[in-house]
């Protein structure tokens, strides 16, 4: 069992950490939420299993003086090596503590399959099958029907880079070609059509600032030019044009840094695709310059580099 | 905006101040006409155009915006056009994404010799973005 | 060897005056196994009337048989004859460069030319795509004795921007072409000097002087025979070979061949095949002179001994005189 | 904030399409304007005491000039409000000429755009801040790169002046191209007489420290302060130890080295001292020719010296050298023979090109000044010159004029001759091009005096015929073909910048232009400054020049310099970026960017790592700001709030 | 007239239709699979099965409002001489919140002690709140997270309502609870709901005991101050906050707001809009000076607030409507009710061991404030 094998690989390395992130139960059976360990007893409240969708690493950066522990699926360890790339962490103080991963669950899809009936029990069987109780019965899904987006084209399901690996490595099945599908099938609606879903999408946007905080590389946070005066980019105004540029603001800073982890989305309590804009910046560093972030930590981020030449980049005619 | 404005579209300007910036002024010397509608911001390097003040430009009231720095190779400050390629590729590509066309934003090398380039992309420029028309009709209005 | 298929244009030329051309063109590319196909119902190239009038209407004319090219599913045409190869040039090359003149020439077509066909000479194609291991590779037989000058003619290389083959001033390739077939070349001040092109019927005079020049030029470059590219060099050179005599007292007796006819010779191609026969000045005794690249080994090594044994006597004598010219 | 804004007539340059009247009453509309008037001229004396007066009476505390470029004027007015009090960075300049007037011809919708211009700039004042000047001490030392006439006069002026001089030079010898040359027109002074002096006075100049045969690596900091990097290349020989003697180079046994300093004209020892008048005069080995090199043994060299000077082991050294000011005076190359086909492309040897002439002319030259030809050592009398060989040529990418071409050939074919009483030669040339004093009448002595046929017109081919040269081209003047049969031919080709030129330009943080040589900061008035201060050019690095247009500008170089080192202290450019380290994540995205190594990490007292600026080394391009997420950075003068401003002004209206 | 009133499931549409004549009505819409509050029109898409994902206090509480825009003018004559026009807006439309949950309704209460019923009424709270009905409508089952009966409420709750609407195998019965809610029984479409009446009542108890109570042992919670000052107790139950708002801005109790001026030339306008206690910005002041610097401080004040402060201030009511959201959309999970439930004793009895040993310092263990 995988949680047993992964709180004795906890157990290991917890005499050389400050403290140690995984996954523990949250209010309910359909939440895992994150737990910091301190003390040792505490290792038995762990859990693995796929309602751990949190990318622990988000915490690093704020711990960078600690020696920490810390639990990745695969794609959150790509944060990991944009973290490297970036120098906001000192990777001889993390120990990571890989896990390979078939995919997890989206809450979301789970309450929508069910209603939105509240939980009494999940339980996960060998083959990717869920069974949901609710007070109104019992449903069995499939984790691909319920997964995140994110896990249906996942390339990299075993963390590319760790310390400790829990579990045998696993190879993705899926077609790279398929990670961008999405986002080169958006680009066949009309330009009418893409300004009226973003509008449509940002309108809902209460500026909670979730996206912001739960991603791992807005490394702001509190300077967050959203919020500041000087420089003064937006107001607090609740208009569209405002949510719209706080989302370019988010978004373009993300460019050519994003890892795709999906915690903006999945953290937006509006249901805002906030994602997308970065990957489809993603998708052109990728053609441009060849760049996907968070595979290679000698790989710099393709903003704040240049090339004399660059070959992929045609001048523009009027 | 007043009656003769009208009929002009705003396109917004961003001209380095070593090449482009001297590009137009080499094109005022020279008497070169242009059309009136570009205001122009001037910059010590492309490379300080942060691609949200296109953005800002673009959903507060701008139809049009214009970057130009020195050529690759000839940046002032040796490095600045080389960075601004890379981000004003990346957003020039973002736009149609967003669904803003991509033509209403263009940005290209001026120096500052180049008084005859710069009459001619300011005009070409200002002629497709009338074709274009104006973005902000059916925004919303902010004071 | 190379597994493309080209398209094959004749043109008018090699129908006629040069049906030579022609035929050691194609036998020798099928030596080489290159795999070509006609397209049907080709017409006028364009050459030179044409654009001399409309360049739209003179893109048209190639265009219409580029566009047959397209249809049949081929993207490079070979073209021996250079007026024929650089219509077909320009024409690619103006409608690639400009989106309005390729609908004003698409504008006089029924079937759209969509520009994916690349036109090259034969020397082209043997320069850059087979290459000149391969045309080295064919060789059975040696031409002792012959001493060529590569005449490449006006337009083969030029403009530069159009032709995008070799160099405009002092092109090579066919110097290479040959070298690698065993022929030995002159180096050739007048490789690109005019011929007198269609003059030789309004200015005959004025052509004659020209041809006079590029024929003394290649006698004092050491060489007995002239290679040719182009139909109408080929014409100058050969047809009016005789009249140059008359007019300016002189008495050369200079064979011009198409290269691929000295190509073909080292091949072991008969003189028949390659149309030796069409040629006004004789290259019987170049013909006559050919024997076997083993015989030739043989002749070598049997003159080297003499040598060896001999010394004093052929130490000066390093500089091979040329051929009589009769 | 009281802002006084000032509009420009220009006479009629503005007035003319612009209503400035409306300008002005529709800025005092604006908040924060307080005063708003219009002037005829308001760079002259009267029209700025008419602002420090507003100044004054207003109580004003910014200033906005709405006239022509701010790059014109924009000093003149930061002087203008500084004189009366105000912060120099309380000023802005809205440009309605250059950008307005001149160019639109609609009146209506040009005063429409210079309102809005001007609004603009108010917006802009009303967010900007005073900035301060802060003075750092100069290292008044000067480098110089390039020991060629130009860089050799610079530096002699300079050291004169009493500055430290570096001088580096990448050849064994300094001189440059002008130590090869034979005589100079038009005055057919012997050259190496005229500079050689010159030479020994760098060699022995007490202010001067010469680092010949040295290539310069690296060059970091800013004007008063530059850091070089200067690599002493291997020469094999310990300079201290050769006496300059030459045994070496006569006991060689490699006798076929390429001669650089002759062109290639005969070859030369694998060990040698590059000509007799050498500075320094040391010998150098070649190691892609040098026996000990290419086989491993010989070793004549070491056994023959007598100082025991030679150091097979010799290694490059990189020696830190801190200088205030740079001289560059790199000079320039020749088109390579080979990119002219037609003329042979360096297949025949008798098509030689003007500097080989020189050196065959020369009595110190491989021929000991005999005129032959290189095919077979025998006297031309037919010679013939083809100017613009190259140059002028779009075809081959060089449009330009050679510059001196001309003259030279005329020189060239009066000393040919001198030289060879009973020969005759030939100018092909395009046009006669003879500007300089007593150049004309140079060039008309060369066909009148000597005889020198002048053919107008371009040579289509030239071609072996026997053991002559064929040189065909047309006589545009008669309208016909012409052939001459030469002896020799002699090129004028074209003169090319250095194939290094582009990377020392990045170096040097000086642009360059299509064809590399470098930029002026004005074609007409800064002609030997750059855009990068402390950094000034002289000779032909910066286009084609003659002699004495290069001695000119390596003393116009040097006085720059003197009166850059005049002062003690420099004053800093204010507008540079800043850090609020309240606000700063310390992410350092602004250290991996800034094009010039100018922002450090810092720690603060509580742990927190921030970003720091090093005020002097920032040059103020703003990559850093447009890099920063968190808009802790903020490009002094250029704030995003500044820029916001203006964009609001334009699109929020 | 009846008193109560029935809507046929398949007339509802209309019977908004009718509502939205002389009101703009705000109900529960469908947004792809998010439900939110906002303005009822045809194309709109009603979704009434589970909670909205925001709580309707946008209606009264817009997350931004110009509170008064200003306008310089420069005296024609001299340019030194500039006035201020100010021009203020209290007018409101009539509004009605359809489909509010009864935590949600609640919620407002606690809003109108504060904006309200006071010596200085806010008058923007104060005018749209009177213009607006709340016609609430009961719930059938718990949403993951909610636990309204801890905190005084329940599903059936009447506290804020001025409708309560039951929703019934056939369609809606309607009840109005205050007077301003008897006018819905005027509006065109709907029945007399006598018949109804005994089914809804029932039906309001069903759900009661489905929904959880973190704090069962005795009822309502209590704050030990001990535990609830102690630095290490917050760092510990919150280093896994991210530091967001979206607890406190889809908290139907939370009323923090911000005021900005915002400019633009001569024109420009006073607004305010929300702000978050979680924010670091919240309490960052002009020097510099942040007194709650950290994400744990800025924890303590919003459970202070709720659990502690207010009731302090208003009579022992608790600013907390247990509606939740705060749990159910909080990236982490951080669950208020369970962190509320540990500060009922003296000492953390999460452990075994006493909360000293975590013992760890208050700058490096922070994380994202």
């Amino acid at each position: 069992m995988i949680s047993q094998r992964l709180r004795e690989a906890i157990a290991g390395v917890f005499s050389e950490v400050d403290v140690a992130l995984a996954y523990q139960q949250g209010f309910d059976k359909l939440h895992a939420t994150p737990c910091f360990m301190t003390m040792p007893e505490e290792i038995n409240k762990l859990i693995w299993n796929p309602l751990c969708v949190h990318n622990l690493t988000s915490y690093l950066p704020s711990l960078k003086k600690k020696k920490v522990a810390v639990v990745v699926k695969g794609c959150d360890s790509r944060t990991i090596v944009q973290f490297m790339q970036e120098g906001l962490i000192n990777r001889e103080n993390v120990v990571i503590i890989g896990i390979p991963c078939n995919g997890v669950i989206s809450v979301n899809k789970v309450l929508h399959e069910t209603n939105h009936e509240p939980i009494e029990d999940i339980t996960f069987g060998e083959n990717g099958e869920i069974t949901v109780k609710t007070l109104k019965g019992e449903k069995t899904l499939l984790l691909s029907d319920v997964c995140p987006d994110k896990c249906k084209t996942c390339q990299y399901p075993t963390p590319i880079v760790y310390d400790r690996l829990v579990g045998d490595p696993i190879t993705s099945d899926k077609s790279p070609d398929s990670v961008y599908a999405d986002i080169k099938e958006f680009e066949n609606k009309t330009l009418e059509e893409r300004l009226q879903y973003w509008e449509q999408e940002f309108d809902r946007c209460i500026r909670c600032y979730a996206c912001r905080n739960a991603c791992p590389m807005c490394i702001c946070q509190d300077s967050c030019i959203a919020e500041t005066r000087d420089p003064h980019w937006i107001s607090q105004r609740a208009t569209l044009s405002e949510k719209f540029m706080f989302h370019m603001i988010h978004a373009l800073h993300l460019a050519g840094r994003c890892v795709e982890c999906g915690e903006c989305e999945r953290a937006c309590p509006m249901g805002i695709p906030v994602n997308k804009l970065k990957r489809k910046i993603n998708l052109d560093m990728k053609e441009l310059f060849g760049y996907e972030p968070g595979i290679d930590p000698e790989d710099k981020p393709p903003l704040y580099t240049f090339k004399v030449d660059e070959v992929t980049i045609k001048e523009h005619k009027i | 905006m007043s009656d003769v404005a009208a009929r002009e579209l705003r396109i917004v300007g961003f001209l380095c101040n070593w090449c482009s910036y001297g590009g137009a002024d080499t094109a005022g010397v020279s008497r070169f006409k242009q059309p009136t509608d570009l205001r122009i911001i001037r910059v010590p390097c492309s490379g300080r155009v942060d691609p949200l003040f296109i953005v800002k430009a673009l959903l507060n009231g701008a139809d049009g915006v214009l970057v130009s720095g020195c050529h690759p190779r000839d940046c002032h400050y040796t490095d600045g056009n080389f960075y601004a390629r890379r981000r004003l590729e990346m957003l020039k590509r973002l736009l149609p994404f967003l669904g803003i066309d991509e033509r209403r934003f263009h940005y290209t090398w001026i120096s500052a010799s180049e008084g005859g380039k710069w009459q001619q992309t300011v005009t070409d420029f200002t002629k497709r973005v009338h074709e274009l028309g104006p973005l902000h009709a059916k925004k919303e209005a902010t004071p | 060897m190379i597994e493309r298929e080209y398209a094959y244009y004749s043109g008018c030329s090699l129908e006629g005056t040069a049906s030579e051309y022609d035929a050691s063109m194609r036998a020798v590319l099928k030596e080489l196994d290159v795999n070509f196909r006609e397209p049907d119902d080709w017409s006028c190239c364009g050459s030179t009337p044409a654009h001399t009038v409309n360049h739209v209407f003179a893109a048209a004319l190639a265009a219409r048989n580029l566009a047959l090219v397209e249809k049949i599913g081929l993207n490079t045409i070979i073209t021996p004859c250079p007026s024929c190869m650089m219509a077909f040039k320009k024409a690619q090359h103006g409608m690639t460069k400009s989106e309005s003149f390729k609908n004003e020439v698409n504008e006089l077509l029924d079937e759209p030319y969509e520009c994916g066909v690349e036109s090259k000479s034969a020397l082209q194609v043997m320069y850059e795509d087979i290459g000149l291991d391969a045309v080295s590779q064919r060789v059975t037989h040696a031409l002792p004795g012959l001493k060529v000058a590569p005449y490449y003619g006006c337009i083969l290389n030029r403009p530069p921007e159009v032709a995008k083959f070799d160099d405009p001033e002092n092109p090579i390739s066919m110097d290479k072409i040959l070298l690698s077939a065993g022929v030995e070349v002159s180096d050739f001040a007048f490789k690109l000097e005019c011929c007198g092109a269609a003059f030789g019927v309004v200015k005959r005079e004025m052509v004659n002087q020209l041809t006079y020049k590029v024929l003394s030029m290649a006698l004092d470059s050491g060489a007995n025979c002239i290679a040719v590219a182009c139909p109408l060099c080929q014409q100058n050179l050969d047809l009016r070979q005789g009249q140059v005599n008359s007019t300016t007292g002189s008495s050369f007796n200079i064979p011009i061949l198409y290269f691929t006819q000295i190509i073909g010779l080292t091949y072991g191609l008969s003189p028949k095949a390659l149309g030796m026969d069409k040629l006004i000045v004789s290259a019987e005794q170049i013909i006559r002179s050919r024997v076997t690249v083993e015989e030739m080994k043989k002749r070598t090594e049997s003159e080297a001994q003499v040598k060896a044994k001999k010394p004093e006597k052929k130490t000066v004598i390093e500089e091979a005189k040329p051929e009589e010219n009769e | 904030m009281r802002v006084g804004v000032f509009i420009c007539h220009c006479g009629n340059n503005i007035a003319g399409t612009v209503d400035v009247a409306k300008v002005a009453e529709e800025t005092r509309k604006l908040p924060g304007v307080v005063y708003a008037t219009t002037y005829m001229y308001t760079c002259s004396e009267p029209g700025q005491e008419e602002i420090k007066k507003a100044i004054k009476n207003e109580n004003l505390d910014r200033v906005v000039v709405s006239a022509c470029s701010p790059r014109m004027h924009e000093l003149t007015f930061r002087r203008t409000v500084e004189k009366a009090g105000l912060n120099r960075y309380f000023f802005e300049m809205a440009n309605i000429r250059e950008h307005v007037s001149w160019i639109g011809e609609n009146k209506e919708l040009n005063t429409n755009k210079a309102i809005e211009a001007v609004r603009m700039a108010v917006e802009k004042v009303k967010q900007n801040k005073p900035l301060y000047s802060s003075s750092f001490k100069i290292n008044k030392r000067v480098l110089v790169i390039g020991g060629g006439v130009a860089g050799m006069q610079a530096a002699l002026d300079c050291a004169d002046g009493g500055l430290e001089v570096l001088l580096v030079e990448k050849s064994p010898s300094v001189g440059g191209m002008m130590a090869r040359l034979d005589k100079t027109f038009p005055t057919i002074d012997c050259s190496i007489c005229i500079l050689g002096p010159k030479m020994v006075d760098v060699a022995q100049h007490d202010k001067i420290k010469l680092y010949a045969y040295s290539e310069i690596d690296e060059i970091k900091g800013y004007v008063g302060n530059y850091q070089i990097k200067i690599r002493k290349k291997a020469t094999y020989v310990d300079w201290t130890k050769c006496t300059g003697c030459g045994t070496c180079m006569e006991k060689c046994p490699s006798k076929n080295s390429y001669d650089h300093f002759n062109f290639g004209v005969a070859p030369t020892r694998a060990i040698n001292i590059p000509f007799p008048q050498a500075i320094p005069k040391k010998a150098k080995i070649d190691p892609d020719y040098c026996r000990q090199f290419v086989k491993g043994k010989c070793g004549v060299c070491a056994k023959v010296c007598p100082t025991k000077a030679i150091d097979y082991e010799m290694q490059d050294e990189v020696i830190t050298e801190e200088v205030g000011a740079i001289i560059v005076s790199t000079g320039y190359s020749l088109i390579d023979i080979e990119r002219l086909p037609e003329y042979g492309g360096g297949r025949y040897p008798d098509v030689i090109t003007g500097i080989q002439y020189e050196r065959i002319l020369n009595a110190s030259g491989p021929t000991s000044g005999h005129i032959v030809r290189p095919s077979d050592h025998v006297e031309p009398k037919t010679v013939v010159f083809v100017a613009c060989a190259g140059s002028r040529d779009k075809s081959i990418g060089i449009p330009y004029c050679s510059n001196f071409c001309c003259m030279y050939i005329a020189k060239q074919a009066i000393l040919t001759k001198d030289h060879v009483p009973d020969s005759q030669s030939y100018v092909f040339y395009m046009d006669i091009r003879s500007p300089g004093k007593g150049y004309d009448e140079f060039t008309r002595r060369a066909q009148e005096e000597y005889g020198v046929k002048y053919i107008r017109g371009r040579v289509s081919r030239i071609y072996p015929k026997g053991n002559k040269m064929i040189v065909k081209g047309a006589d545009t003047l008669l309208g016909t073909q012409v052939e001459v049969e030469a002896d020799l031919v002699v090129l004028g080709t074209a003169v090319i910048s250095n194939s290094d030129a582009g990377h020392m330009a990045e170096k040097l943080h000086i642009s360059y232009d299509t064809f590399g040589f470098y930029v002026e900061s004005h074609p007409k008035l800064r002609p030997v400054e750059t855009n990068t201060s402390g950094v000034f050019l002289a000779g032909a690095c910066q286009g084609p020049k003659d002699i004495p247009a290069s001695v000119c500008q390596g003393s116009a170089a040097a006085s720059k310099v003197q009166a850059l080192f005049s002062k003690d202290m420099l004053e800093s450019d204010p507008a540079v970026a800043k850090v609020n380290i309240n606000a700063c994540v310390g992410c350092l995205k602004c250290v991996k960017t800034c094009p010039f190594q100018a922002i450090k990490e810092k720690e603060l007292r509580d742990g927190r790592v921030v970003a720091d600026v090093i005020e002097t080394v920032c040059a103020g391009c703003g990559v850093c700001t447009s890099t920063c997420p968190c808009g802790a950075i903020q490009l002094q003068h250029f704030t995003d709030n500044q820029l916001l401003a203006e964009v609001n002004a334009i699109c929020l209206t | 007239m009846a008193d109560t009133g029935f809507v046929q499931k398949e007339k509802l549409n209309d019977f908004l239709n009718e509502l939205s004549k002389d009101a703009v009505v705000y109900a529960p819409c469908l947004e792809g699979d998010t439900v939110i509050f906002k303005a009822f029109d045809s194309g709109t898409t009603l979704c009434l099965d589970r909670p909205a994902n925001n709580p309707p206090k946008l209606v009264v509480f817009p997350q931004s409002e110009t509170l008064f825009s200003f306008k310089y003018k420069k005296d024609a004559e001299d340019p030194r001489k500039m006035s201020v026009e100010l021009e203020a807006n209290t007018d409101f439309p009539r509004a009605i919140i359809f489909g509010a949950r009864p935590c949600d309704a609640k919620g407002f209460r606690i809003y109108d002690s504060v904006y309200i019923d006071t010596n200085t009424p806010d008058p923007y709270y104060k005018g749209r709140r009177e213009k607006t009905m709340i016609a609430t409508l009961c719930c059938s089952a718990p949403s993951p997270g909610c636990f309204c009966v801890a905190v005084g409420g329940g599903p059936a709750h009447r506290e804020g309502s001025d409708v309560l609407i039951t929703q019934l195998e056939k369609g809606y019965f309607i009840e109005p609870v205050t007077e301003k809610g008897r006018a819905i029984l005027n509006v065109p479409r709907i029945e007399d709901g006598e018949q109804y009446a005994e089914e809804a009542h029932k039906r309001q108890l069903e759900s009661h005991d489905l929904v959880r109570n973190p704090f069962a042992e005795d009822g309502q919670p209590k704050i030990s101050r001990a535990l609830f000052d102690l630095d290490e107790f917050w760092e510990h139950v919150v280093s896994k906050c991210l530091s967001c708002g979206a607890c406190t801005y889809l908290c139907p109790t939370c009323y923090c707001f911000n005021i900005t001026d915002e400019q633009a030339l001569n024109n420009g306008e006073r607004i305010r809009s929300w702000d978050g206690c979680m924010f670091s910005h919240f309490t960052l002041e002009g020097s510099g000076h942040n007194p709650r610097p950290t994400k744990f401080k800025r924890f303590k004040n919003r459970v202070g607030h709720k659990f502690l402060y207010y009731p302090e201030k208003y009579n022992g009511v608790i600013a907390c409507c247990g509606c939740g959201r705060c749990i159910r959309h909080c990236p982490v999970s951080v669950d208020i009710s369970e962190i509320v439930s540990y500060l009922r004793g003296p000492r953390f009895e999460f452990t075994n061991e006493p909360p000293e040993s975590m013992g760890t310092d208050t700058n490096s263990q922070e994380q994202k404030q």
